[in-house]
């Protein structure tokens, strides 16, 4: 059977994870088959976990976040019979399946979406844990935002410098009241569960926000602008449904694949206007095609706009 | 009111058992007893402190169940502990209506017992600083508060457990004079206490009790101090000891202008100057609390002060920055605390492990440099134990399974047989039996024919009286006096613990 | 602690035994009540813990854990400290670990683990230090300030994870991976010689015999040394130990420079015998199942390994029963929770049932 | 710094400093009586949770407060249960709560949700709504005054001004009523108010209690007003810092009210500028988080005026030995 290790925001933190979940669950679903998951408690289980869903024979293993390349790394080997796949992350082994996304795209798109609906000309990014890969959905946010709106004004934050912002919604609410008394009225959220807290002061306060990874609209109707989609759940349903026999080494999701996108659907129809719908269908061809280039953060660890 | 059959027992000890007593209303009734008999035991069952296994109160002739205090109170029984039960932070105002403030609001409560407090302290001779805080007070002060506390909730039986062991005489005679009022206004009183002068001087019958049990009730009037001792005890009394002159030789310690500050900044000792020769005994009687505890504790080095102190000709550091108890024990002083539960004995310990108790880095209890020869200290358990007669003899039990008096010899054995040159003895007997008594006496005066230095302090004078071969007597941390035991008596003694030199009172003892 | 009314046996066997009982009772309802089956659960545990040399190899990781921790809070307990910051001292215990293997460059895993050893002890104990200090100088409640300095500790790793000792490429807030000749032999290795086939996979690791050596050790010293002397004597009376000379500033420091220096230790089993470099919380909440295994273990330094082995199998069946069932993790938290209650705080309502047999017993014979 | 950013952050100061003031004020009526307890953090995870869990249920953030009152209560009374009945040690005690806080919110909410430990988010009448006080509107555009009073005083959830009321109030009870007279006697001398006939089980019992209800406002005020349904471990160490608090206000309503609001102004900094530059240096995110405890242990070593805890605090009662 095949197997899914979340990272520590857990399995239901609306989020990435829960797009993880999504997947498997849909593959369950379509094809009546089972699968194992495991969620971990602290940074020390993930050899654990992963050592034992390879040992009770599931293969393929499935594994959300950056956090672990570095154990796969050395758990891999020890089983050569086992395809392991993961989500974010880099391990350069024969038997793993490096799975990465290309967020900059994505965040470009909703970043222009932002700055086109905001009235303050001043939008706002809230990341969980400061690392470069967050900074790739900073970055690209920025990017696509200045894009829509030359002027305009992007404040960034970030929750913390551990897992424990990945899970911190309080502390996400706190820093969107920062964020809006700067001027904010758009605020992106890509936290994880912490982003739940983002989306409700953003409610609470009466300004829009914006969703990651799965869809989030639905969580405010008519208050989340939009939700980048980070089509994690395609890539989990893709791996179960290869099973045993699905191809190593590194793919990347892009926006052209289809693996990152923007939520439209009946929660926020009414705040996308047509004027939005035609910059978003233009500016994602011009992505696909290649005549846009969103700057990646990773490439170089800079960003063309300040994401500080 | 009555008591009729009371018992009550703490785990093995029975300290009361099938208690009887009467006490006629507007009376003064005493109650002696030795240490540890009971008394104040019975008074807090009477006080609804404890609970007793069995027996009943009648008041005023009606069966009363007293379950907490707060029965008690409502039955009109008002105590004042032996150990005062005041929160020391707050004000004498609020220690008294604390429990009776009858109403919500502190403010009103507070007028009210602001008034009441003027009468009563008109009325008796208690007057207070309603707004001073309770720790600030004398103990004189502190024991008036305990019992306004009392009056204040209109207790008609006054109970005083051992309310004159912590005043000076002139206080106590005050007490005295204040209890007799209270008679006069037909309340009755119970008087709890050792001392056969104050049952003498106050009380109108007085009841003896002996081991948990009550043994007589007489008048006063009826009676003499030595019938009332012998009751006490329960055989005559035999307090002479058998002892030949002292042959005292060299000084062995020598303490000059000792001053001590205690942690609260309370000047406990005010300019000692005092020699021990070998060979001799020299006893310090005193009220306690006047600085004997804190004398030994300093020579001892328990305890910082200030002065000098030369042991066998060597200088000591007073300070204790250079020195501290294990350094005195190396100089040949050894120390019989008088809290032997506190300091003297670790009780989980057991005996053989107490025999080496501050003595175990000695080399003959060690293996090698690293462990300790338990074997070794066994066997020298062994040998006190038998030689000091400790019952049961057996030196792997732990120390408190022992009764008080084998206790007390165990630390004896410990201390006597390391033959120091001095050694430094506080209340000995305390909560000791008779056969015990005699036993520590014994081995005691042995120690001072060997040719050791005795420095023993005790609140019992005949115990003074008859051991030592000099006496001194403190109050208010200084030196009243010395005596000669063979030329002096109680009286005389009495009268220097209490301050009085020739005929003048010293300090502001009042 | 000790009673007069009972038999030193029922004190230390029978006391801690009723308390597991009812605990695990306990938990048993709390498993009913979420719809789980109890016994299934606990033969997942058993199982999954002791079913396998796989089950082995983690429990036996944990057991090493707790040994050191419970060891830690003992040695305190003894002196009448409680010391309540294992898991700070482990922690920074952790930093020392890590430090000496990233920068120095040892020939082997033996000396690499004896610096390891002396590193995280040195970080430990003085992470230990100031709260003795305080305490023995200012009397500041060690059990606040201990408190408090796992929060610091806690804040300092991740400075030190986040900031300093993360290297530049990686996004983890953790060390570089130390050299692979610094991995310390596992059980497998060990056992090999001797033709015992155990798996390669549990991190139980040559730790596990320095844990044990160190409650010997530790026996030996509370019972055979001065020192042990001196610091059991100031835990049951520090009045008596004034009165013998004992310096409390003395016991105080020492007895908690040496229990955080054996929490420090811990940190050598979980991170060069686990992931082989730091990671947050590498310490899990062991500093803290110390208290419940130095609880049950009554403080004895040999008393302790029964419930250290307990804790390492609950908390290795605990993740079993995590993947197995739908019974999450934290139900293991819960068992702990009830053992440090009924052992620790409830101790008296065991005790007292059992004091009251005794005594009817003694009655009749 | 211009107006604007001291306004929010002292808005953000105020929603923050609310759950350590319930928690603050409850260590305080517990500590006072002789109780210690470590244990707040626990309980105001298990009332952060079943409060959540009910207004989840019943729509409703009062009923979702009683129950987050009630789970409290049951946590204190298991600690009075111990440390006063069984007369075992408070501090162990207050670990064991803790734990078993910890572990218990997580296998109920698992069990009942099925979302890894979380509700599901509330809204509506789920949440406790904010309330504007008279005249915001009015006075927001004074100089000054006027932010301060309409953002920063009005548009809090009502239990911000519920905690507010609780610090006179617990001066009020302590220091001019009987009970508080008694209360703060049995953490003095326990034995005084014993033969005083006043029973001390009674008044720790009570203490207790109230320590119960407090945190369970606290908890409820977490996940029902400041955040929107309850996430594990989500008092994220605030039941700690509210023990630091109570140290630092040397165990007085005011004083408590001056600490929490300033370890709640360090969280807001920390939120709003995760590397404070100072000019000189900057400080991390960390060394903020670590400030509470760094100053509590400053003020524990005396070197700020002694912190003197009432003195019968931490000892169980024994009248027989
Ligand atoms: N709370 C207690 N727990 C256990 N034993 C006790 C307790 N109180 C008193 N005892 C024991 O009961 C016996 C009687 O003690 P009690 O205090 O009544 O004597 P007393 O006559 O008042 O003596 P003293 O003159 O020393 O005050 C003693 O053996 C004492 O050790
Ligand atoms: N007969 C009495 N003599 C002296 N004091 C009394 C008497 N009856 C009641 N009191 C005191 O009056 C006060 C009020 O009694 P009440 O029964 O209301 O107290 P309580 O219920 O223990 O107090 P609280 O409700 O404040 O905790 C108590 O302090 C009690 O001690
Ligand atoms: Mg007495
Ligand atoms: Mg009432």
């Amino acid at each position: 059977d095949p197997a899914l290790i979340y990272d520590l925001g857990g399995k239901f933190d609306k989020s990435f994870n829960e797009a993880a979940f999504g997947g498997a669950e849909r593959w369950a679903a379509e094809t009546g088959g089972t699968y194992r998951d495991i969620e971990m408690q602290s940074e020390a289980q993930r050899e654990q976990a992963l050592r034992r869903l390879a040992e009770s024979g599931s293969n393929p293993i499935v594994m959300t976040g950056f956090a672990f390349s570095s154990v796969l790394e050395q758990v891999a080997p020890d089983y050569p019979d086992t395809t392991f796949a993961i989500i974010d992350g880099y391990v350069d082994a024969p038997n793993v399946r490096n799975i990465n996304f290309s967020e900059h795209e994505g965040s470009y798109l909703v970043g222009m979406l932002a700055a086109m609906a905001s009235e303050t000309g001043t939008v706002s990014f809230v990341g969980g844990m400061d690392i470069p890969l967050i900074r790739r959905f900073a970055c690209g946010y920025a990017q696509g935002a200045v894009a829509a709106n030359a002027d305009v004004n992007v404040i960034v934050n970030y929750t913390g410098t551990t897992p424990a912002a990945w899970n911190d919604p309080v502390r996400g609410g706190e820093i969107t009241s920062a964020q809006i008394s700067q001027g904010s009225d758009v605020v992106y959220a890509a936290a994880g569960g912490t982003g739940v807290g983002v989306l409700q002061t953003a409610a609470d306060s009466g300004i829009l926000s914006i969703g990651v990874d799965s869809n989030q609209n639905y969580m405010h109707p008519g208050q989340v602008l939009t939700s980048m989609l980070k089509r994690v759940d395609n890539a989990v349903f893709d791996v179960f449904s290869a099973g045993t026999d699905v191809e190593t080494g590194s793919f990347v999701m892009d926006l052209a694949s289809g693996g990152v996108g923007w939520a439209l659907d009946e929660n926020n129809e009414s705040l996308i206007t047509e004027d939005m719908r035609a910059a978003m269908a233009a500016a994602e061809a011009s992505i696909a095609s290649g005549e846009t280039v969103v700057h990646d953060y990773t490439s170089d660890n800079s960003c063309p706009v300040s994401v500080d | 009111m009555e008591l009729r059959g009371i018992s009550k027992a703490f785990g093995p000890v029975q300290a009361n058992k099938d208690i009887n007593i009467r006490v006629r209303k507007g009376t003064i009734h005493g109650i002696i007893g030795e240490n540890g008999a009971g008394k104040s035991t019975l008074m807090s069952i009477l006080y609804g402190f404890y609970r007793s296994d069995s027996g009943e109160v009648l008041i005023d002739g009606k069966p009363t169940q007293i379950t907490d205090s707060l029965a008690a109170i409502r039955a009109g029984i008002g105590m004042v502990f032996q150990h005062f039960k005041l929160v020391e932070n707050f004000t004498v105002l609020e220690n008294v209506i604390l429990g009776a403030e009858g109403g919500a609001l502190l403010q009103p409560s507070k007028a009210r017992a602001r008034k009441l407090l003027t009468q009563l302290a008109d009325d008796y001779e208690l007057s207070v600083d309603p707004d001073a805080v309770v720790e600030d007070l004398n103990v004189g002060h502190q024991q008036r508060v305990e019992i306004l506390k009392a009056l204040y909730r209109q207790a008609n039986i006054l109970i005083l457990d051992e309310p004159t062991g912590v005043l000076t005489p002139a206080e106590a005679d005050h007490l005295f004079r204040i209890l007799r009022g209270l008679k006069e206004q037909g309340k009755t009183i119970i008087l709890i206490t050792h001392k056969l002068r104050e049952i003498m001087e106050v009380t109108d019958e007085v009841s003896v009790m002996r081991r948990g049990e009550m043994v007589a009730t007489v008048n006063t009037a009826d009676t003499n101090p030595s019938e009332l001792a012998e009751l006490m005890v329960g055989r005559k009394v035999l307090l002479d000891v058998q002892k030949t002159p002292a042959q005292p030789g060299e000084v062995v310690v020598s303490v000059r202008n000792l001053q001590v500050i205690d942690r609260h900044g309370v000047e406990r000792l005010r300019g000692i100057d005092l020699d021990v020769r070998a060979g001799e005994i020299l006893g310090i009687a005193g009220v306690a609390g006047n600085g004997q505890s804190q004398l030994l504790e300093v020579l001892a080095g328990m305890m910082p002060g200030t002065g000098t102190m030369t042991m066998n000709g060597a200088d000591m550091d007073l300070s204790l920055r250079r020195d501290n108890a294990r350094t005195r024990r190396e100089d040949s002083i050894a120390h019989v605390h008088e809290d032997r539960h506190r300091c003297g004995l670790i009780l989980d310990f057991m005996a053989w492990e107490n025999v080496a108790f501050g003595y175990h880095d000695r080399p003959e209890y060690q293996k090698n440099a690293l462990l300790m020869d338990n074997a070794a200290i066994l066997e020298d358990a062994k040998g006190k134990i038998e030689r000091f007669d400790v019952r049961p003899p057996n030196p792997m039990l732990t120390a408190e399974s022992f009764s008080g008096g084998n206790q007390q010899k165990i630390v004896l054995a410990r201390e006597i047989e390391r033959n120091p040159d001095l050694l430094l003895v506080g209340q000995p007997t305390r909560g000791v039996d008779i056969g015990a008594i005699e036993f520590i006496h014994k081995r005691l005066i042995e120690l001072r024919d060997q040719g050791k230095a005795i420095l023993l302090v005790s609140v019992e004078l005949d115990e003074i009286l008859s051991l030592s071969d000099r006496i001194i007597v403190m109050f208010d941390g200084k030196i009243m006096g010395e005596r000669d035991p063979e030329q002096t008596n109680a009286q005389e003694l009495g009268l220097l613990m209490a301050g009085v030199v020739g005929d003048s009172v010293t300090g502001d003892a009042a | 602690m000790s009673s007069r009314n009972m038999p030193k046996w029922a004190d230390v066997l029978l006391v801690p035994l009723f308390s597991l009982v009812i605990a695990f009772a306990i938990s048993a309802l709390v498993i009913l009540a979420i719809g789980e089956d109890p016994i299934r659960a606990m033969e997942l545990m058993v199982t999954g813990s002791l079913g396998s040399t796989y089950g082995w190899g983690y429990t036996l990781y944990y057991t090493t854990n707790f040994l050191l921790t419970g060891l830690a809070v003992s040695i305190a307990f003894q002196a009448k400290l409680f010391n309540i910051g294992g898991e700070g001292q482990a922690l920074i215990g952790g930093l020392g670990v890590a430090l000496v293997c990233l920068y120095v460059p040892w020939p082997n895993w033996w000396t690499a683990m004896i610096g390891a050893i002396l590193a995280s002890a040195v970080f430990g104990a003085l992470w230990a230090a100031i709260p003795a200090y305080l305490q023995a100088r200012r009397g500041s409640h060690i059990v606040i300030t201990t408190i408090m300095f796992n929060f610091i500790a806690a804040s300092v790793l991740n400075y030190m994870l986040s900031h300093v000792l993360r290297p530049p490429a990686s996004m983890d807030p953790a060390t570089a991976r130390f050299a692979s000749e610094l991995r310390l032999p596992r059980l497998a290795d060990v056992l090999e010689p001797f033709g015992i086939a155990f798996s390669r996979s549990g991190p139980a690791n040559v730790m596990l015999f320095v844990a044990l050596a160190f409650c010997v050790l530790a026996y030996v010293m509370m019972s055979r040394t001065k020192l042990g002397f001196e610091i059991r004597a100031f835990g049951q009376s520090e009045p008596a130990a004034h009165y013998a000379g004992i310096s409390a500033f003395r016991i105080i420091m020492i007895a908690m420079l040496i229990s955080g220096a054996l929490s420090g230790v811990m940190a050598v089993n979980s991170v060069m015998g686990g992931p082989q470099r730091l990671v947050m919380n590498a310490v899990e909440g062991a500093g803290f199942i110390g208290i419940a295994v130095a609880l049950m273990g009554r403080s004895h330094p040999i008393g302790i390994i029964a419930p250290a082995l307990l804790f390492g199998f609950l908390f290795q069946g605990g993740s079993e029963l995590a993947i197995e069932t739908t019974i999450p993790r934290e139900m293991i938290v819960i068992i702990q929770a009830l053992v440090i209650m009924f052992t620790g705080a409830l101790d008296n309502l065991v005790r007292q049932p059992l004091e009251a047999m005794f005594a009817l017993g003694r009655r009749k014979s | 710094m211009d107006l604007a950013t001291i306004v929010q952050i002292l808005e953000s100061t105020l929603r923050l400093a609310t759950p350590l003031l319930f928690t603050c004020l409850a260590g305080l009526f517990s500590e006072r009586a002789g109780i210690f307890d470590i244990g707040l953090e626990g309980k105001l995870l298990v009332a952060a949770f079943f409060s959540a869990a009910f207004a989840f249920y019943t729509g409703s953030a009062w009923l979702g407060l009683l129950a987050g009152i009630a789970a409290s209560v049951v946590f204190a009374l298991i600690h009075g249960f111990a440390s006063i009945t069984f007369r075992g040690n408070q501090l162990i005690s207050g670990v064991a709560i803790n734990f078993l806080a910890a572990g218990m919110t997580v296998v109920v909410a698992q069990s009942l949700f099925h979302q890894g430990g979380r509700t599901p988010p509330l809204s509506g009448n789920a949440r406790f709504e904010r309330i504007d006080l008279p005249f915001a509107d009015a006075l927001r555009d004074v100089p000054v005054i006027g932010p301060l009073y309409s953002n920063v005083l009005s548009g809090n959830s009502v239990l911000v001004y519920l905690g507010l009321l609780a610090v006179p109030l617990t001066w009020w009870v302590l220091y001019r009523t009987r009970f508080g007279l008694r209360l703060r006697a049995v953490g003095e001398n326990p034995a005084a108010v014993d033969t005083a006939g006043v029973s001390v089980v009674r008044m720790r019992y009570y203490a207790v209690i109230i320590a119960g209800v407090l945190c369970g406002i606290g908890g409820a005020y977490l996940s029902t007003s400041l955040a929107a349904g309850f996430v594990k471990d989500m008092s994220a160490g605030r039941g700690y810092i509210a023990l630091a608090a109570l140290i630092f206000a040397k165990w007085r309503p005011w004083q408590a009210l001056v600490a929490v609001l300033l370890f709640g102004m360090l969280e807001a900094i920390a939120n709003r500028w995760p590397n404070l530059d100072l000019g000189l240096i900057t400080l991390p995110n960390q060394f903020m988080a670590a400030l509470p405890y760094i100053l509590t242990v400053v003020i524990l070593a005396g070197f700020v005026g002694k912190a003197i805890p009432p003195r019968a605090g931490g000892e169980p009662y024994v009248k027989e030995r």
